[in-house]
C-alpha cells in the first residue's frame, strides 16, 4: 500500500462504512423503539430509501462536479422549482394538450431545456463577470425563485397526468423509476468525471485554477458546461419527482441546496475544489436519507432530526480533519 | 376490540402553535384509546418528504392513514397508492384537490370557505355597526401562497364580502405566509401606502396580530377593524384588550380528535360523511365570553 | 545564417499605471541557451508571459521562424511550439504526475475520453529521461517541492518545442536535480530548440548560457555573448553599478549568548540540534532544500512543537508556544514565503509593517495611526523601499520591495533575535546586496541574527559562523576562518570525512 | 483602489527614493471616476434608487416611510453588522437566522419565568454560547465555516423547537411590561430600533476601522497565515468575530421580541441569506479582508428600500427577489470590474 492510500481509502470508504453503521443502528435499536411492525431493514424499505433519495441525489451529482470545479451552486432549489413549473404548465398549453400523451416527452424536453438554460445563465455570469459563483448563485437563487412566482403568481401549478404518474411509479427489476434515474446519472457523472478530458480538466481547474489557465485550459467554458450540467440535473430531478406528484408550489425546493451540499460534503468532496467523487456523494445522499428515515422510524420529532443532522455534519467535518491532519509535527498556523 | 395502527403525516409541526397543539392532542387522544397505536410523522412543510412518508406508511402496512397535506394536489398520486393498497385515507385540516376525492374516504377538518365567508360577515357587520359600510376600505393578508387553507379562506372572504357589503373595497392582498413578522412588514407597507384603512382581514390570528402590531406602532390601530381566523391565544388576548375585533374559533384539539375519530369510524366500518366538517363558529369581542381562551 | 527560432519586436505592455515592457526586442536562435536577466520587476516574467500567450502585448509583434504570429491563449502559444516553465509552481496537486505534465492537452480518444495508456506511456518515457524516482501515476501533492519542480520541467519535453522558457527553474532544486536539468537543457539545445533561461544566479548563467540579454525598467539594455563578459559587466548593465560580493571578514564585538538551543528535535523534521548565537553575531544556516532549516526556525518561532530538547533565551529555558509568544520574548522571523507567510497582500504598506505591534501602538483604545506612519517612514527611508506612499497596497509592489517591507516589519519590533529565512530568494543582485549590508548592520547594532540560505555566496558573505545541515541534523559548525566552499559542500551533502557517497534527498 | 492607479511605472530608478505618483497624464480623470465608482458605486446605486422610487411614488420619501423602512430594516441590519466581522475575517455565518429565532424565543420564554431584567442577560449569555461554539469550531478547530454554520443552522433550529415545544411564545402581560421599550418606544421621535442599530453600527464601525482588533480582523481575513506569522492569534480573532456576530444576533432577537412581544419559531428563518446579501451588496468580499461597516449599512438600507419601494409602486413581493438578484450581481460585478480595470473577466 502506497503511503497516503490508507487515508484516501478512509476518505472515500468512510461514508459507506457510515451508511452500514446507520443501517445496523436503525435495524437493531430502531426496530426496538419503533411502533411499526415492519423491520427497518426490510428490502422494500431499503428500495424505497433509494427512491426517496433520488431527487436530492440527482442534483447532488451535479453539485459534486461543480464543487470539484471549485464553484458552488446555491440556486438549484429554485431551478428545480422553475423546471417543475414549466414541466407541469407546458402540458396544459393548448397545442400540447391536443397532443395527448405525446406531450409528455415534449414537456420533459421543455423542463430540461429550461434547467440547462438557467444553469447556462449562472455559468455565463460566473465566466464573463468573474464574480464568485457563491455570490452569483446566491443572487440567482433569489432571482429564479422570483421567476417561479412571477410565472404563476403565488398559486401552485398542477397537471395530474396519470400516464406520467404510472411511468414514474413503475418498478423495473424491483427498482423504482427515480432510482434508475439516480443510478444512471451517477454512472454517467462517474464516467464524465473520471474518464473524460472535460472531467479531468474540471479537477485541474478546481485544484489550481491558475495552473489550469497557464496550461491553456479554457476555464470559462468548462465552468459553463458544469453549470449547464447541474441546471440540467436539477431539472431532471424535477422531472423525475413532479412526474409523480403532478403539482408544484412556488416554494418547493427551498433549502434543497443545503441538503444537496450537505450530502456532497458528507461524501468527502472539498469545498475548496479539486477533489471529490460522485460515488462517495451517492453514499452521502443515501446516508442522509437513511438517517432521516431511520429517525422517523424511531419516532423522532422534526427538531431532533434537525439537531442530529446538523451535528453529524459538523462531526464528519471534524473527523475528516483529524484523519487528514499531519500529526504533532505539523505547522501550527 | 381489534388493535389498529394508524399513521399520520402532518404538514409542518413547530411552524406555529396550532400544528404543535394538534400533534399533542392527536397523540393524547391516541394514548387514551387502547385500541390504537399511532405512527406520527411530520413533513416539515416539504412535499417530497410528505410523499416519502406516505410511501413509508404504506410500506409499513398501517391500517389507516391520516394526511395533513402540504400541497393539496401533489399528494394525490401517493394517496392513490394507498388507495390501491386498500389503506383508507383521511385528509385532515386542509383538503386535497377534487381529482383525489376518489382515493380518500373522508376529509375531516374545518370548512375554510365557510370560514372566509363568516369572516366577511363579521367584518361587514362591524362596519354596519360603525356606519361606514358604504365607504370602508380594507386590505387582506393571506396565508402561505399555494396552501389550500389559505386559498379557500381568501376565496370565501372575497366571494362573500361583495354579497354582504357591496360598497366595501378590498384594495390590496399580500401574503403573510402564516407568519407574524412577515405580516407585520406587509402591514407596515400598507399603512404607508394607504391613508385610509378601515379593516384588515388576515388568514389567521397570528398574522392578524402582526398587522395589529404594525398599526399600533403607527398609532392607527384604533381606526382599524381587525378580523382574522383560527383564533390563537394572542388573538383572543388582543380581543380582550379591545384591539382586535373578531375571528373564527377553531380548536386544534377538536381538529385532531375529529381526524382520529373519523379514521377509527372508518376502520370500524361505520358510515362517515365524505366531508366531515367540525364547527368553527364566529367569535367577536361581543360573544367571546362564550369561548374559553385557546391554549395555543 | 539560420533564422532565429523566435523574435520579439518592439513589445510594449502596460498595466494600469505601470509600463512593464517598453519596446523590447529580443531574439533566440535555434540551439541557443539565451539568458534573460534584470532586476526584480524589470519585466522578465511579463515578457515571457507575452510570449506564452498569457498576456497580449499592447504593441509589437512576435515572429516564430520568420512567421508573425498572434497568440491569444497559452494553448495557441503551445501550438506555435513555445513551452513555458513557470517561475511559481503551477501544478494541480491533487492530480497525477501524468495529468500535470499533459495539463491542458491530455491525449484524447473518441467522445472526449482520456487516452490513459498513451498518457502514462508518454509520461513514463519523459520521467525516465529526467531520472526521477517517481512514476506517472503518483499524486503530485505527495512529492517534495523539488520533485514538483521536476514535474514542471518535464512539461518542456512533451511537445516538439521550438522554444522553451525556463523562468527561475532552479530556485528550489538540489544540486543533483540541477545537473539533471542542465543535461536536459543541453539535450534540447542539441536538438535545435531555442531556450530562454531566466535566473538571478550568476554561476548558472555562466555555466550554461550562450548569450545574455538584459532588461532594465521594462526596456531592453542589450545582448552580450556569455563567453565575452563577466559578472561585473552584467551587473553594471542590470543595475548601473558594481557590487561587492566578497566574503565577510569584519567581525563585531560579540555580546552575551542571546539564544541557545540544546538537543532540539521535532519528529522526523530535525533531530538533536544544538547551537547558540551571541548578540552582535550573524549565524548562517546552510544546507540543501529540505535539510530542515526552515523547520528549526519555525520551532523557534513557536510554529512547531519540538518533540525534545530545550531553548534558552538569555540563559533561561523558555517554552515558545506560538508566534505571539515568540514575539513577546523578543524573537522575530522573516519567513521564507513572503507572499504566503510574510504579507497580507491586500493591505497597505504601513499596516503590513506595523502588524505585529498593532497592539502596542495605541492611543486610548485606538490604533495610533500617526505613530504607525512614523514607523513606516523611518523604515522606508532606512531600507530604501520604493513605493509612492504608505497607502500603496503591498501586492502592487515588486518582489524586492515586498521583501523589504517584511524585513522592516520585523526590524521595527527591535527583536533580540532576528531569524531571516531565505531573505533574498528571487531578489535581484542590487536589492540582495542592500539586504546583506543591512543584515551586517543589524549585527553591528547588537542584534543576534540567524540567516538561513540556500545560496552559498550569501551565507559566506554575511555570516560570522556557519551551521551546515544535512537531513535534519547539524553536520558541523564552521567559523568564517575555517570554512571553504569544499568543506561546506561536503558537510551539507552528508559526507563526514570518511563516509561514502551522500544519500539522496530524505523521504 | 485608487492606489493602483497611482502606481509608479516601474520600481526602477525613475521612482528611486521618490514618493510621487507618475500617473500618465490624461489617465487621471478617467481613473478618478472609475476609482470613485469602484469605491462608492454602491452609494451611487443607492442614491439612484431613492430618486427612482421617489419619482414613482412621492410617499416613498416621506419621513414616516423612511423611518418605517429603517426601523424594519434595523433587525436585519443589526445582524448584518456582526456578519460583516465574520465575513471580513474570511468566514461565513449561515447560522444567524436560526440563532435569531433561538434568542427571540428564549427571551420571550424567560421573560415570563424570571422577568425581563434577568431574561435579557440570560438570553445574551445563551446566544453568546452558540456563537462561542461556532467560533470554537471555525477558529480553534479550523473547520470550514460554510459547513459548520450550515450544520448549526439546522442544529440550532432543532434546539429552538425543543425549547419552545414547537409553540408560539407570547408574553402574558403585554401591557404591563417595560420589555417593549427596545422595540416600540421612540426617543426624540426616533424609534428605538433605529437608535440601537445606529449606535451599534457606530460602535462596531469604529471598532473595525480604528482599533487593533479591527486591524487584526482584516489581517486574518486577508491572509491568515501571514497574520499568524505576525503574532496575531488567528483562532482568537475568528472566535471573537463569531462572538460579535452572536452578540448582534442576540440584540436583533431582543429587538424582534420586544417589538412584537411574542413570536413563532419560524422568526428569522432564511434571514441568513438576506443578511449575507446585504453584506455582499455592501462590497465585502467573501474571500475576506475587505468590507466596512458603513458599506454594510448602505447594503442593508438598499435591500430595505427596494422591498418597500416595490411594495409602494404596487409590485408583488416576489418582484423584489428578481430585482435583488440583478442588483447584487451588478454591484459586485462593477466593483470588481473597476478594480481590475476591465468590464469582462479575463478568464478564457
Ligand atoms: N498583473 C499585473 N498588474 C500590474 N502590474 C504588474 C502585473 N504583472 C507585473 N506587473 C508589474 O510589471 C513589472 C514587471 O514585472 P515582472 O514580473 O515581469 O518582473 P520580473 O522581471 O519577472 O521580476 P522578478 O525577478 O522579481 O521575477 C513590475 O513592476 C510588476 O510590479
Ligand atoms: N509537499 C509540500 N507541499 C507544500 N509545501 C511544502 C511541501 N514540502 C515542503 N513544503 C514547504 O516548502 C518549503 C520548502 O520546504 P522543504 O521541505 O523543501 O525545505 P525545508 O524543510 O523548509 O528546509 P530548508 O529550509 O532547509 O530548505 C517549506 O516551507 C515547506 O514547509
Ligand atoms: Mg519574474
Ligand atoms: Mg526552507
Amino acid at each position: 500500500m502506497k503511503p497516503g492510500s490508507l487515508s484516501t481509502f478512509l476518505r472515500t470508504g468512510a461514508i459507506w462504512a457510515f451508511v452500514l453503521l446507520e443501517l445496523a443502528f436503525f435495524g437493531i435499536v430502531g426496530d426496538m423503539v419503533s411502533t411499526s411492525n415492519t423491520p427497518f431493514l426490510a428490502p422494500d424499505n431499503l428500495l424505497l430509501t433509494l427512491k426517496q433519495a433520488a431527487p436530492i441525489g440527482i442534483i447532488a451529482m451535479g453539485m459534486t462536479l461543480i464543487m470539484i470545479n471549485g464553484n458552488i451552486d446555491l440556486s438549484v432549489g429554485a431551478t428545480f422549482a422553475l423546471a417543475a413549473v414549466v414541466l407541469l404548465d407546458s402540458m396544459s398549453w393548448p397545442f400540447m394538450a391536443a397532443m395527448g400523451d405525446w406531450a409528455i416527452p415534449l414537456a420533459w424536453f421543455f423542463a430540461l431545456a429550461v434547467g440547462a438554460l438557467l444553469g447556462a445563465i449562472n455559468g455565463l455570469i460566473v465566466w464573463k463577470t468573474g464574480v464568485d459563483a457563491f455570490i452569483v448563485t446566491l443572487g440567482s437563487m433569489l432571482g429564479y425563485r422570483g421567476l417561479v412566482f412571477m410565472y404563476n403568481g403565488e398559486q401552485p401549478t398542477s397537471n395530474l397526468n396519470w400516464t406520467l404518474v404510472d411511468f414514474a411509479e413503475a418498478q423495473f427489476l424491483g427498482l423504482h423509476t427515480p432510482t434508475w434515474f439516480l443510478l444512471a446519472v451517477t454512472l454517467f457523472m462517474w464516467f464524465l468525471s473520471t474518464k473524460t478530458v472535460h472531467g479531468r480538466n474540471a479537477y485541474a481547474i478546481g485544484n489550481n485554477r491558475e495552473a489550469a489557465v497557464n496550461a491553456g485550459i479554457r476555464v470559462g467554458p468548462h465552468m459553463l458546461i458544469n453549470f449547464v450540467i447541474i441546471g440540467f440535473l436539477a431539472a431532471l430531478s424535477a422531472v423525475v419527482f413532479y412526474s409523480e406528484s403532478g403539482s408544484v408550489n412556488p416554494n418547493d425546493g427551498q433549502l434543497y441546496e443545503l441538503w444537496v451540499i450537505t450530502a456532497v460534503v458528507l461524501g468527502g468532496t472539498k469545498l475548496a475544489g479539486g477533489s471529490g467523487n460522485v460515488i462517495s456523494t451517492l453514499g452521502g445522499v443515501i446516508a442522509i436519507q437513511v438517517l432521516r428515515k431511520g429517525l422517523g422510524h424511531m419516532g423522532a420529532a422534526t427538531e431532533t432530526v434537525n439537531l442530529v443532522i446538523g451535528l453529524i455534519l459538523i462531526a464528519v467535518l471534524f473527523l475528516d480533519r483529524q484523519l487528514n491532519v499531519k500529526g504533532r509535527e505539523a505547522l501550527k498556523t | 376490540a381489534q388493535q389498529y395502527t394508524i399513521g399520520i403525516t402532518q404538514n409542518n409541526v413547530g411552524v406555529d402553535s396550532y400544528q404543535t397543539t394538534y400533534e399533542q392532542a392527536f397523540i393524547a387522544a391516541a394514548e387514551a384509546n387502547d385500541d390504537v397505536q399511532v405512527v406520527v410523522l411530520d413533513a416539515g412543510g416539504d412535499v417530497a418528504r410528505q410523499i416519502a412518508q406516505i410511501e413509508d406508511l404504506i410500506q409499513q402496512q398501517v391500517d389507516a392513514m391520516i394526511i395533513w397535506p402540504t400541497n393539496g394536489e401533489a399528494v394525490i398520486p401517493a394517496v392513490r397508492k394507498a388507495f390501491q393498497e386498500d389503506i383508507p385515507v383521511v385528509i385532515t385540516n386542509s383538503n386535497i384537490a377534487e381529482q383525489g376525492f376518489d382515493f380518500i374516504r373522508s376529509f375531516s377538518g374545518p370548512d375554510n370557505i365557510t370560514q372566509g365567508q363568516r369572516a366577511a360577515e363579521i367584518m361587514c357587520d362591524r362596519f354596519t355597526e360603525m356606519g361606514i359600510e358604504d365607504e370602508a376600505q380594507i386590505v387582506q393578508i393571506s396565508g402561505q401562497p399555494g396552501y389550500t387553507t389559505a386559498i379557500e379562506r381568501a376565496q370565501g372572504f372575497e366571494e362573500r364580502l361583495p354579497e354582504v357589503c357591496p360598497n366595501v373595497t378590498l384594495v390590496e392582498t399580500q401574503p403573510g405566509d402564516w407568519n407574524r413578522e412577515k405580516s407585520q412588514q406587509v402591514m407596515e407597507a400598507f399603512l404607508v401606502k394607504y391613508d385610509d384603512i378601515d379593516g384588515v382581514y388576515s388568514g389567521d390570528d397570528n398574522m392578524g396580530v402582526g398587522a395589529l402590531n404594525a398599526a399600533r406602532a403607527a398609532d392607527r390601530a384604533g381606526d382599524i377593524v381587525f378580523v382574522g381566523a383560527t383564533n390563537f391565544a394572542v388573538g383572543y388576548e388582543a380581543m380582550e384588550a379591545g384591539d382586535y375585533w373578531g375571528s373564527i374559533y377553531q380548536s386544534p384539539v377538536d381538529d385532531a380528535e375529529a381526524a382520529l375519530q373519523t379514521a377509527l369510524d372508518i376502520l370500524n366500518g361505520e358510515d362517515v360523511p365524505f366531508l366531515n366538517y367540525f364547527d368553527t363558529p364566529k367569535i367577536t369581542q361581543d360573544n367571546m365570553g362564550e369561548f374559553t381562551k385557546p391554549v395555543f | 545564417m539560420t533564422a532565429p527560432a523566435l523574435r520579439l519586436e518592439n513589445i510594449v505592455k502596460t498595466f494600469p499605471g505601470v509600463r512593464a515592457l517598453d519596446g523590447v526586442s529580443f531574439e533566440v536562435m535555434p540551439g541557443e541557451v539565451h539568458a534573460l536577466m534584470g532586476e526584480n520587476g524589470a519585466g522578465k516574467s511579463t515578457l515571457m508571459k507575452v510570449l506564452g500567450g498569457i498576456y497580449q502585448p499592447d504593441e509589437g509583434r512576435i515572429v516564430v521562424e520568420e512567421k508573425p504570429v498572434t497568440m491569444r491563449t497559452p494553448m495557441e502559444a503551445k501550438a506555435q511550439g513555445i513551452v513555458f516553465i513557470h517561475q511559481e509552481l503551477s501544478l494541480a496537486t491533487e492530480l497525477t504526475v501524468a495529468e500535470n505534465i499533459y495539463l491542458g492537452e491530455l491525449p484524447r480518444r473518441r467522445f472526449g475520453l482520456v487516452d490513459w495508456q498513451t498518457l502514462y506511456a508518454r509520461t513514463d518515457a519523459i520521467l525516465k529521461k529526467l531520472k526521477v524516482g517517481f512514476d506517472a501515476r503518483t499524486i503530485v501533492g505527495s512529492l517534495s517541492i523539488a520533485n514538483q519542480q521536476m514535474v514542471e520541467i518535464a512539461r518542456a519535453l512533451t511537445v516538439d518545442a521550438k522554444a522553451v522558457i525556463f523562468d527561475e527553474p532552479t530556485a528550489s532544486l538540489t544540486d543533483a536535480e540541477k545537473s539533471v536539468l542542465f543535461d536536459v537543457i543541453a539535450d534540447l539545445r542539441g536538438s535545435g530548440v531555442g531556450i530562454i533561461y531566466i535566473s538571478h544566479r550568476m554561476e548558472e548563467i555562466f555555466k550554461i548560457t550562450d548569450r545574455i540579454s538584459v532588461l532594465r525598467d521594462g526596456s531592453y539594455r542589450g545582448t552580450v555573448n556569455t563567453a565575452e563578459t563577466d559578472e561585473d559587466a552584467i551587473t553594471q548593465l542590470m543595475i548601473g553599478r558594481s557590487l561587492d560580493l566578497s566574503r565577510n571578514t569584519v567581525h563585531h564585538e560579540l555580546g552575551d549568548v542571546a539564544l541557545e538551543v540544546r538537543g532540539l528535535s521535532c519528529g522526523k523534521l530535525f533531530q538533536d540540534v544544538s547551537f547558540s548565537v551571541r548578540k552582535g553575531e550573524v549565524l548562517g544556516f546552510y544546507g540543501l532544500v529540505g535539510a530542515g532549516r526552515t523547520e528549526i526556525a519555525e520551532a523557534l518561532f513557536g510554529l512547531r512543537n519540538p518533540s525534545g530538547g530545550e531553548i534558552l533565551l538569555n540563559g533561561e529555558v523558555v517554552r515558545i508556544s506560538s508566534p505571539h509568544d515568540a514575539i513577546a520574548k523578543g524573537i522575530s522571523l522573516v519567513p521564507e514565503d513572503r507572499k504566503g507567510q510574510g504579507l497580507v497582500l491586500g493591505m497597505n504598506c504601513r499596516d503590513n509593517m506595523t502588524l505585529p505591534q498593532v497592539d502596542d501602538l495605541k492611543a486610548g483604545p485606538f490604533v495610533a495611526e500617526g505613530a504607525e506612519v512614523a514607523i513606516f517612514d523611518q523604515y522606508r527611508d532606512r531600507l530604501d523601499i520604493r513605493t509612492p506612499g504608505w497607502r500603496q497596497t503591498v501586492g502592487n509592489l515588486s518582489g524586492g520591495n515586498q521583501q523589504k517591507i517584511v524585513i522592516g516589519k520585523w526590524l521595527s519590533m527591535h527583536p533580540e533575535v532576528l531569524i531571516v529565512d531565505e531573505p533574498t530568494r528571487g531578489i535581484d543582485v542590487g536589492s540582495k546586496s542592500e539586504i546583506h549590508k543591512l543584515i551586517r548592520e543589524l549585527a553591528a547594532q547588537g542584534y543576534a541574527v540567524i540567516v538561513i540560505s540556500s545560496e552559498m555566496p550569501e551565507v559566506l558573505h554575511v555570516s560570522d559562523r556557519i551551521v551546515a545541515m544535512y537531513s535534519g541534523r547539524i553536520m558541523r559548525t564552521f567559523t568564517s576562518e575555517e570554512v571553504t566552499e569544499d568543506n561546506l559542500i561536503q558537510a551539507i551533502s552528508g559526507i563526514r570525512a570518511d563516509r561514502d557517497a551522500p544519500v539522496a534527498e530524505p523521504a | 483602489m485608487t492606489e493602483a492607479s497611482e502606481k509608479t511605472p516601474s520600481t526602477g530608478s525613475a521612482a528611486r527614493g521618490g514618493t510621487t505618483a507618475a500617473t500618465p497624464a490624461g489617465g487621471l480623470s478617467k481613473a478618478g471616476i472609475a476609482g470613485f465608482l469602484a469605491r462608492q458605486g454602491i452609494l451611487v446605486a443607492f442614491v439612484l434608487f431613492m430618486i427612482g422610487f421617489t419619482l414613482a411614488n412621492e410617499r416613498f420619501i416621506s419621513p414616516d416611510n423612511v423611518l418605517g423602512v429603517i426601523r424594519s430594516s434595523a433587525i436585519l441590519g443589526v445582524m448584518a453588522l456582526g456578519v460583516t466581522f465574520v465575513v471580513i475575517s474570511g468566514n461565513l455565518d449561515l447560522s444567524v437566522g436560526s440563532m435569531m429565532s433561538f434568542s427571540t424565543i428564549v427571551v420571550l420564554d424567560l421573560h415570563d419565568q424570571i422577568g425581563p431584567g434577568l431574561a435579557i442577560p440570560a438570553m445574551f449569555a445563551l446566544t453568546l454560547c452558540l456563537g462561542a461554539f461556532n467560533g470554537f469550531l471555525v477558529g480553534y478547530l479550523k473547520l470550514n465555516s460554510l459547513i459548520v454554520t450550515l450544520g448549526m443552522l439546522s442544529a440550532i433550529h432543532g434546539l429552538t423547537l425543543t425549547w419552545s415545544g414547537g409553540k408560539n411564545m407570547d408574553i402574558a402581560d403585554k401591557a404591563g411590561t417595560w420589555f417593549s421599550v427596545f422595540g416600540q418606544e421612540r426617543v426624540l421621535g426616533i424609534p428605538m430600533p433605529i437608535l440601537i442599530f445606529l449606535l451599534l453600527a457606530s460602535l462596531l464601525g469604529i471598532m473595525l476601522a480604528k482599533t487593533p482588533f479591527g486591524r487584526k480582523v482584516y489581517a486574518v481575513g486577508g491572509n491568515g497565515t501571514a497574520a499568524t506569522f505576525s503574532g496575531i492569534r488567528r483562532a482568537r480573532t475568528v472566535f471573537t468575530c463569531y462572538l460579535i456576530s452572536a452578540f448582534c444576533v442576540a440584540t436583533a432577537g431582543l429587538l424582534q421580541a420586544s417589538r412584537s412581544l411574542g413570536s413563532q419559531n419560524t422568526v428569522g428563518q432564511g434571514m441568513e441569506l438576506e443578511v449575507l446579501a446585504a453584506v455582499i451588496l455592501g462590497g465585502a468580499s467573501l474571500l475576506g479582508g475587505s468590507g466596512t461597516i458603513f458599506k454594510t449599512v448602505i447594503g442593508v438600507l438598499i435591500l430595505g428600500f427596494i422591498q418597500n419601494g416595490l411594495l409602494l409602486v404596487g409590485l408583488q413581493f416576489y418582484v423584489q427577489y428578481v430585482v435583488t438578484w440583478v442588483i447584487i450581481i451588478l454591484a459586485v460585478w462593477l466593483d470588481i470590474a473597476a478594480k481590475r480595470g476591465r468590464l469582462l473577466s479575463p478568464i478564457a
